[in-house]
């Protein structure tokens, strides 16, 4: 469904992807882990058209997207929680929730929207309490779970989310990873995930990408990541006596 | 017997119509890591924006070694030693690793708008040692060799470190730290977790809001956990890892 | 050496033939040509000076030099003002004409006093030449504003009006006539009932002119020279107001008189004769000289002459005059223009050591608009 | 009795004549609130439009003799180009925009405007028919022209448009949007340059009508504009930046308040006695009569 | 990093003792000291804008206090101009507390407004309050200032003088922004939240820049006023204030250089354009004087679009690109031999 092959891409000068290649199957959830830095959120600018890439190509389902701007890429399906909660501070949860779903409301009218809402609301019942809030005054995780509902509004079908977890309770990470497995399970979404929980997030996925500054450096099964020793040591915190000593 | 370093009676905070905290009484031991736990959207921020004056309570009282400090602006508490973090990072990204550590070094200097605008820096005494104290606590979080990056250019993880490293050069008497783990791999958290204990090791209090149960496990000496603004247990890890409210509001099984 | 301007430069590969002949006679001239609300004025000034001095040239130039006008733009801003006389003066002009505005002209005057170069300054303001002892070098074309007042306070004693409200506009010119009006006014026993004010860049005047009504006046004076002052009579007309409006001799343009549309028949002004010259009887000593100025001001540039650019046409006149008479010697230049007697578009200029405008009442006809057009009205 | 009569008719002079100077106020705030609502910037430029919609209107009627319904579609339409190629070529150009940077460059296109204007239409002022007569007719002693009636009726409308638009409309919405994160509305779908080239056009469009409806009054010149942009952009500040409510509200209330400040206490001092009330409400409350402090502090400048 | 400012203010101060040894006409000479008052004001307003992050569109009227305290006080009671230039700093500073303390509580163009406002007001009362400003006519004879005995009445003089206090000025921007205040200044500008939560009263150091900048603007009043001897309004209004926060960012504002560049610049420019008219002459094309607006608006625009960081970023990103130029090359050169 997606494929990215020898991607490099820059901020300035500084070249921070280094001929990344990976690729989503379709309905596959995918995830990319590694040290803060490494170019997780800049590959997932890049796919979602924030980032302009140089040289190398990206496809989705077929169709070469390195060009495109994000805005036509939200028609294509891809959605993008890009992370630290980006949301529109000052306007009330409804106009952001109104947003998010702007091209199904512009393809289907405002009844779809509506009740696309409706379920939003139902999935995340907190922020139908704080409907006419702005949205900036939410708390962390109100304001995470804002971002991602809106994400959804528009019914994508691959979905890039960018620490997802970051700032949320147990418990709703556990909710949150559930709906991701739900909506996986639906069978129309693909997800590719960006995670510091590398745990929680190669339990949901399928396959895992590791990337240690600018490079991908371990493609494998997620069965296989975790039991990986490396990886076990740098981003799953296991052993943490073998950590300690060392 | 333990001495108190902070208390809050029965503090409330309204917004409009939420009660984002509803009759908070806790106290906070002299020299404990004390984490704060709760649901998003439970208060946990807001206790800190209202102990830091970033917020003034509606009702109730906040007291610092016995005094209140209700009615006192952000620059007044930091001056009697109560650092903090943000949740959201707040780095100065304008300026150097180094630059940040000095701009922590605020209190702990002197020199004011005239004496600056007369005497260049390499004729002041104070610049130094300003800068030696920076780069000394630049060496304790680890970061010598970043201090001419600019802070905006930093990876996540390291601009948290960055943060705390501030908040350290203050030399304050109580850190509060609103959720230094989150958007941190395992293993860097690991690296926060061993900072925080050498910082109760130096004599700083600690006040932790942390949503990484084995952060939290690992190093408090007591949870509380917050739901809607209140109290709805306090305990050591252990007894809270069992308690059933915190595992419904909370942990989920 | 290097530093020369490079018109000069330019100016002096032309004199390469001519060198042997004769040298140029440099003169600076400067005026508001864009700045805000003032270019009505600096406009026909700088066509003016230009016109002149391609006239002199083609006739062979003064006694054989050729003339070179400097032309700045002060923008109506002092300091740009400043810096163009001394550019002037480090050209080493022999004398400066201009600049337009008030506020402009006494900036520059200690700049030109200690150079010791004459300026025909071509702002209204009367200060611009009194102390006369401390303004040696200074002298100015425009009628005095209080011979404008006393034009007008006569007029309204022969009418009987002795209650009169006044509304000018805050520039130099609008303020210095003010002045003029509050210290004359006891003289001719005229009460000003309502003193009121509004800026250049003022779109509505309403307020004002309710407030003269109220106050019970029985005309109204308008003191400005910006293009807002044709709002006034405009407001006065959606006001239902019937009592008379004088203005300044600011008004000198038909243009203001064009903008104020049928508002402005019957305002009455005291103004040169450059205006009215086709009227003037054709014995009139000044109408020979206004008539010829007015057509080839008008034939050029296809735009009604104005006072503005007659006070330019005067400046360099006068200038021109001492050139011929004493050469190009700033000194020998004031000198001479202290004795000068002669009609200009703006009257009969009589300088002398005491007066450096050389003007009076008698420069002024009483005008009105009537038509859209600019008419003597008869004396009293 | 008498006297209270004449009061009262001057009372009603003033107000008629600061709904009139506030009415053009509040277009030129609400032009500058449409831009800023898009890209969090204020259009500095936005005075010109006003006089460029004056001017060409002046050339369209008075010296191309079309009828006013033509003229006005035309001019409008004129301006409106003009914002675009404004937005085309300098906003949209520039790589990485910080609200100050994006400020200036209104100030340099407004110059720039400013002297094509000079160049163009020539330093004098020029005058415009009114649209009906230009005859005044008496209300209660106090008079009024009838092109005030038209500035008032058409803000009215102009004014209902907008706050539907902004509050109601999923362009509106998405508007704002872009002015808060643009990354985020490019992400939701939102075509952001589409967007502040639409709001461009729209601000444009708003004062070309402004300065259409005004010169009749008020005469146009080629520098205008910079001092019409200051009330407009005070009007918008006290009104609460991006409201549109507020940018009439306060529009029309400094418009009153300088014609009572002319007419009861000094017209030496009329606009500091404006300006004066401006800062005291802003003092007061500090993002606006209309504007919430929160909503602004949760924006950047 | 600190060291390069004070080696740049050496070289600054030589080049500009250069200037008029190689100017030998009073006019050139003139126009640099009407950019010296506004280079002054400009670091003033580059530390407020640039530094602590506030913006002011009011600084001009800072300039007519200092102007019109010395003019007024010099003519009316023939005080010492260094008295009556101390009198205007004070005035200053106090009018800038009265209006800083409620202003710098607004942010962003809320600010913007309220400093306007201010501007505009000071402007109408100069206008008005004809008996001690002399309105629209302004004051005269303000006498020159006087150094140990030694009249300034000269242009090259005063060029020596004023940019003797140009330096002086940018000596002391340079210690401020390098020390701990300073760098409480740019924290309140990177996050006022932080900033407060390590015990910056960033309230109290807005105020403090903001009466800095004003002081620095009153000085170039006072100078100005002795140096023209005439005064008017005119100057001083709100198009001038406007126009120094330009020059601030088109020098590039997050260095106090920058601000010198840019003022120096906009200083500079219309008097090259109406001295380039006579070339275009010589080229046949006809060049109007009305033709400077346009042409000083697309300077304006081109800067500003094509520069980010100002004059002061284009000038050094060119400079790293021929010293990287430089330096490849001479990897070249050493690799072939
Ligand atoms: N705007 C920027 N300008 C310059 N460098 C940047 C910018 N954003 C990111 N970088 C750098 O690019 C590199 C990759 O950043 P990226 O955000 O993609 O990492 P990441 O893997 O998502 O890390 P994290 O876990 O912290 O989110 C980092 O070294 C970062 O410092
Ligand atoms: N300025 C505000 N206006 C209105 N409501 C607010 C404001 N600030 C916070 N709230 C509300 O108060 C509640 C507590 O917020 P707070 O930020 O303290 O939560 P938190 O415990 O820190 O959550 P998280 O773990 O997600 O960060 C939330 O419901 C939030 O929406
Ligand atoms: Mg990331
Ligand atoms: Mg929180």
């Amino acid at each position: 469904m997606l494929r990215l092959v020898n991607v490099n891409s820059y901020y300035g000068l500084v070249h921070v992807l280094k001929n990344v290649s990976l690729h989503v199957n379709k309905g596959e959830t995918v995830t990319l882990i590694g040290a803060n830095g490494a170019g997780k959120s800049t590959t997932l600018r890049l796919i979602s058209g924030l980032q302009s890439v140089k040289g190398g190509e990206v496809t989705f389902e077929g169709k070469d997207i390195s060009r495109i701007s994000a805005e036509k890429l939200v028609k294509l399906g891809i959605a993008h929680v890009p992370e630290n909660r980006q949301i529109f501070r000052p306007m009330t949860v409804i106009e952001n929730l109104e947003l998010g779903g702007y091209l199904l409301y512009k393809e289907n009218g405002k009844k779809e929207l509506g009740k696309t809402i409706d379920e939003m609301f139902a999935r995340f019942p907190i922020l139908k309490e704080r409907e006419n809030q702005l949205a900036g005054t939410l708390s962390g995780g109100e304001q995470q779970m804002l971002a991602i509902a809106m994400a959804l509004m528009c019914r994508p079908r691959l979905l890039l989310l960018d620490e997802p977890s970051m700032g949320l309770a147990p418990l709703i990470v556990k909710e949150i990873f559930n709906i991701i497995n739900e909506l996986k399970d639906q069978g129309d979404l693909t997800v590719l995930l960006v995670e510091q929980n590398a745990n929680a997030a190669l339990k949901i996925a399928d396959r895992g990408y590791v990337m240690e500054t600018g490079k991908i450096i371990i493609e494998e099964d997620a069965e296989a990541l975790m039991k990986n020793q490396e990886v076990k040591r740098a981003y799953l915190g296991h052993d943490k006596r073998e950590m300690w000593e060392k | 017997m333990v001495e108190t370093i902070l208390e809050y009676q029965e503090l409330q905070k309204n917004f409009g119509g939420v009660v984002a905290v509803n009759k908070l009484n806790m106290t906070v031991d002299i020299g404990s890591i004390t984490s704060i736990i709760g649901p998003n959207g439970a208060g946990k921020t807001t206790i800190f924006n209202l102990t830091t004056g970033f917020l003034s309570p509606t009702a109730g009282n906040i007291k610092f070694f016995g005094n209140s400090i209700n009615q006192l602006k952000p620059h007044n508490i930091a001056s009697l030693g109560i650092a903090r973090t943000f949740q959201n990072v707040q780095v100065f990204d304008n300026m150097s690793v180094l630059e940040n550590i000095m701009v922590g070094r605020h209190l702990r200097s002197k020199s004011g708008i005239l004496s600056s605008t007369i005497i260049p820096p390499f004729l002041r005494k104070e610049e130094k040692h300003i800068k030696r104290e920076a780069e000394k606590w630049l060496e304790f979080i680890g970061m010598a060799d970043d201090s001419q990056i600019s802070a905006g250019s930093l990876p996540l993880g390291k601009q948290r470190m960055l943060e705390i490293a501030r908040a350290l050069a203050m030399e304050p008497k109580l850190i509060l730290f609103d959720e230094p783990a989150s958007g941190l791999n395992a293993r860097e958290t690991l690296a926060i977790g061993e900072l925080i204990g050498k910082i109760k090791e130096s004599g700083v209090t600690v006040v932790l809001v942390e949503h990484d149960m084995e952060l939290i496990m690992d190093i408090s000496d007591i949870v509380a956990v917050i739901n809607f603004g209140t109290r709805i247990a306090m305990g050591t890890p252990a007894e809270i890892q069992i308690n059933e409210d915190v595992i419904t509001a909370y942990l989920g099984d | 050496s290097k530093k020369e301007e490079p018109v000069k430069e330019e100016v002096k590969q032309e004199e390469v033939k001519k060198e042997e002949v004769k040298k140029d006679y440099v003169v600076g001239a400067f005026f508001a040509i864009t700045g805000k609300f003032a270019s009505l004025l600096g406009e026909p000034e700088r066509n003016t000076v230009e016109m002149m001095v391609k006239q002199v040239n083609e006739a062979g130039g003064i006694n054989g030099h050729k003339l070179v006008v400097h032309m700045e733009d002060t923008q109506g801003d002092n300091s740009r003002a400043v810096k163009a006389a001394k550019k002037f003066i480090g050209m080493g002009v022999c004398a400066i004409v201009g600049p337009s505005r008030s506020g402009s002209s006494m900036a520059v005057i200690p700049v030109v006093q200690k150079a010791k170069i004459p300026l025909i300054s071509c702002a209204a303001a009367e200060s611009i030449v009194v102390p006369v002892a401390e303004r040696k070098y200074i002298f100015k074309t425009p009628q005095k504003d209080s011979d404008a007042v006393r034009k007008i306070y006569g007029r309204l004693n022969k009418k009987g009006v002795t209650d009169v409200g006044i509304i000018t506009g805050t520039t130099g010119f609008g303020n210095a006539g003010r002045g003029q009006l509050k210290t004359l006014a006891g003289e001719y026993k005229i009460n000003i009932v309502a003193d009121e004010t509004y800026s250049p860049a003022d779109t509505d005047m309403t307020a004002q002119l309710v407030k003269i009504k109220n106050a019970g006046a029985k005309a109204v004076i308008n003191w400005s020279i910006v293009p807002a002052q044709s709002i006034v009579p405009k407001n006065m007309k959606q006001l239902k107001m019937d009592i008379p409006l004088y203005q300044s001799h600011g008004f000198g343009n038909i243009k203001y008189a064009k903008l104020a549309g049928d508002a402005a028949e019957g305002i009455m002004f005291p103004g040169g004769r450059l205006l009215v010259a086709k009227q003037l009887i054709h014995h009139h000593p000044q109408r020979p000289l206004l008539m010829k100025y007015k057509e080839d001001y008008e034939s050029t540039y296809n735009e009604d002459a104005s006072t503005f650019g007659g006070h330019a046409y005067d400046a360099l006149l006068i200038v021109i005059n001492a050139l011929k008479a004493v050469g190009d010697d700033p000194e020998k230049i004031r000198d001479h223009i202290e004795t000068q007697n002669f009609f200009g578009t703006g009257g009969n200029f009589k300088f002398t050591p005491e007066d450096h405008n050389g003007l009076n009442t008698r420069a002024f006809d009483m005008i009105t608009v009537s038509f859209g057009e600019f008419k003597i009205l008869g004396e009293w | 009795m008498e006297i209270t009569n004449q009061d009262f008719s001057n009372l009603l002079q003033y107000i008629f004549m600061g709904i009139q100077r506030g009415s053009i106020y509040a277009l030129a705030a609400m032009g500058f609130n449409i831009i800023y609502n898009s890209t969090g910037v204020i259009n500095f430029a936005q005075g010109e439009f006003v006089v460029y919609g004056g001017l060409m209107m002046v050339s369209l009627t008075m010296t191309m003799n079309l009828p006013v319904p033509v003229a006005f579609f035309f001019t409008v339409l004129f301006v409106m180009l003009i914002g675009i190629l404004m937005e085309r070529l300098t906003i949209n150009t520039v790589k990485s925009p910080t609200v100050l940077r994006l400020v200036i460059i209104t100030i340099g296109v407004s110059i720039f405007l400013e002297g094509i204007a000079m160049v163009s239409w020539g330093k004098n002022s020029h005058v415009l028919r009114h649209f009906s007569s230009s005859e005044t007719f008496e209300v209660f002693g106090a008079m009024i022209l009838p092109q005030t009636l038209w500035i008032i009726g058409i803000l009215v409308f102009i004014a209902l448009g907008f706050i539907l638009f902004f509050n109601y409309t999923m362009t509106g919405k998405c508007m704002r949007a872009c002015s808060i994160n643009r990354d985020a509305a490019r992400l939701v779908g939102i075509n952001d340059r589409k967007m502040v080239m639409i709001s461009f056009a729209l601000s444009a469009g708003i004062g070309a009508i402004a300065g259409i409806i005004i010169t009749p009054i008020i005469q146009m010149d080629y520098g205008r504009g910079t001092m019409l942009a200051i009330k407009g952009f005070g009007a918008a500040v006290v009104g609460g930046l991006g409201n549109s409510v507020g940018a009439i509200f306060a529009g029309i209330l400094i418009g009153i308040i300088e014609a009572f400040g002319a007419g009861y206490i000094s017209s030496h001092y009329m606009d500091a006695i404006a300006l004066f009330f401006m800062l005291i409400v802003l003092f007061v409350k500090p993002s606006g009569i209309f504007g919430s402090s929160e909503a602004s502090k949760l924006k950047e400048f | 990093m600190v060291i390069r400012d004070y080696i740049f203010l050496g070289i600054f101060l030589l080049v500009m003792a250069c200037v008029p040894l190689l100017l030998k006409n009073d006019y050139y000479i003139s126009i640099f000291v009407f950019a010296s008052f506004n280079c002054l004001a400009c670091i003033g307003l580059s530390l407020l804008l640039g530094y602590a992050g506030q913006i002011s569109l009011g600084h001009a009227a800072f300039i007519g206090i200092g102007a019109y305290t010395s003019g007024y006080l010099t003519t009316q009671f023939a005080w010492s101009p260094w008295i009556t230039m101390f009198i205007g700093v004070v005035i200053s500073i106090i009018i800038a507390i009265a209006v800083g303390v409620p202003s710098l509580k607004l942010r962003g163009h809320y600010l913007a407004m309220a400093t306007l406002g201010f501007g505009a007001i000071l402007y109408i009362v100069a206008v008005a309050a004809v008996d001690i400003t002399g309105g629209p006519a302004g004051l005269n004879n303000i006498p020159p200032l006087n150094l140990f005995g030694l009249i300034l009445d000269s242009d090259k003089k005063f060029f020596f003088f004023s940019w003797s206090v140009v330096v002086i000025g940018l000596l002391f921007a340079l210690n401020l922004i390098n020390s701990r205040v300073g760098r409480g200044l740019r924290a309140l500008h990177g996050s006022e939240d932080a900033a407060n939560s390590i015990g910056i009263n960033t309230s109290s150091y807005k105020i403090q820049i903001f009466i800095f900048s004003a002081v620095f603007s009153s000085i170039a009043g006072s100078l100005y006023a002795h140096y023209v001897t005439y005064i008017d309004p005119g100057p001083f209004g709100i198009m001038h204030s406007v126009l120094l926060m330009t020059m601030v960012a088109v020098g590039g504002m997050h260095k106090i250089w920058g601000a010198v560049i840019g003022s120096l610049l906009l200083s500079l420019l219309p008097e090259f354009l109406s001295f380039s008219t006579g070339y275009f002459k010589t080229f046949g094309i006809e060049y109007k004087p009305d033709y400077d607006t346009l042409v000083y608006g697309i300077i304006l625009l081109s800067i500003m679009l094509f520069l980010p960081e100002g004059l002061y970023g284009g000038f050094s990103s060119a400079f790293r690109a021929v010293k990287n130029i430089v330096k490849r090359n001479g990897k070249k050169a050493k690799s072939s031999s």
